[in-house]
């Protein structure tokens, strides 16, 4: 049950691969990883995107998504999740977020790493300021989908 | 008693400051603080409130180092 | 939109980073990826499991995973899918299925990789024998999640 | 007229056979040429039919040069 909310680009794929390695121990046990990315677009309502600014509360951040871990480790019987946030100056194509989470059968992996990219969407506190053409403007809400 | 008190985002550049400390002597409500720090408005809906790193209600009474912030709705996660 | 029948292990995270770096021409266009691996597990219905083998039958494999893919991208705006499945011999914790799809949001990122998954189990040509201490045994049918 | 019949894991097993050809005269249904080729017993709820690698039911009529298969329920994906 891991999250690190980092201010540098990551590659998904290499991280979740090298925190499997590390949880091999668990190797056998786990039948079904369920994982979400979420990726910056280079375009938002009509508009090119150049780049990006992401600022989060520094310490609610982590305790927020702490407690839905464990909220989710409490409605499904999941053997582990792995969380990474990015924050700070983002290009367009990088990845923004990174969901994943392993149980031995794939109907909690799937609701449970659901439950946490919806949940960390709705309420953990980061904010995007997108560089356009024409200047900055903050973005006001989220899609709900 | 003195409450530290945080903005982020939009709300932090429209009041222009990113954190500050008030005094006060008697207890009072995040609603009242609002009334200290705010923009002369009422909270309004897409004000949110997190007290000591928690989400909580105008109404929610503060006490001697606890930290206060105010924040505009988030947009975190994947896509826009 | 592609499906790979493979009878060799393979790196899902590997697969879907080098699938991603062949898919850039598409980067800044897709905003969420849903995924799922199903790895075999060393236990099942209270038995120590040594090995698998899994049969299939090639032609209707490929041909059923290309129509559900059509299908789901009738369903869903997605922009891309990848699945790759395993057969023949299998060691514990080694990756049987991996079912990616990419979408410029969430809702149908995951709905689509569900769907994907579901169906696969539940329809897709494949047949598990398991190697017990004491034998082998044909796997009767499928857990329902 | 000739079709190929195919048999699949604990199937084929059981009936000794992964794939034969079988010849007839007149059309044909998959409930009838399960009687040629199967166990004895009416085709089970448990033996789920393909004609040409489509999911078909026992009482499609099948022509020549199609593929007939008969296999057990699908275990495939992760998990169990």
């Amino acid at each position: 049950m891991t999250v690190h909310i980092i201010n540098a680009p990551f590659d998904p794929w290499q991280e979740v691969a090298n925190y499997q390695q590390a949880y091999l121990k668990r190797a056998g046990r786990f039948g079904a990883t369920a994982c979400f990315i979420g990726t910056m677009r280079d375009f938002n309502e009509g508009e090119n995107v150049q780049a990006m600014e992401l600022e989060h509360y520094p310490g609610m951040t982590e305790k927020y998504l702490g407690k839905l871990t464990e909220e989710a480790r409490r409605q499904w019987p999941i053997l582990d999740s792995l969380i990474i946030h990015r924050y700070g100056h983002l290009q367009p194509n990088e990845p923004i977020v990174l969901v994943v989470v392993w149980s031995a059968h794939r109907a909690a992996a799937f609701k449970a790493c659901y439950y946490l990219v919806e949940e960390l969407k709705a309420n953990a506190p980061f904010w995007k300021k997108e560089t356009l053409a024409t200047g900055t403007r903050w973005v006001e809400s989220n899609t709900s989908s | 008693m003195a409450i530290t008190v945080k903005f982020f985002a939009s709300l932090r550049e429209r009041l222009g400051c990113t954190e500050r400390q008030i005094d006060f002597s008697e207890p009072i409500t995040v609603a009242e603080v609002w009334t200290l720090v705010g923009d002369g408005q009422p909270i309004s809906e897409n004000v949110l409130i997190a007290v000591n790193m928690e989400y909580a209600g105008a109404e929610t009474v503060v006490r001697d180092g606890d930290e206060v912030a105010f924040f505009p709705p988030v947009t975190g996660g994947g896509g826009p």
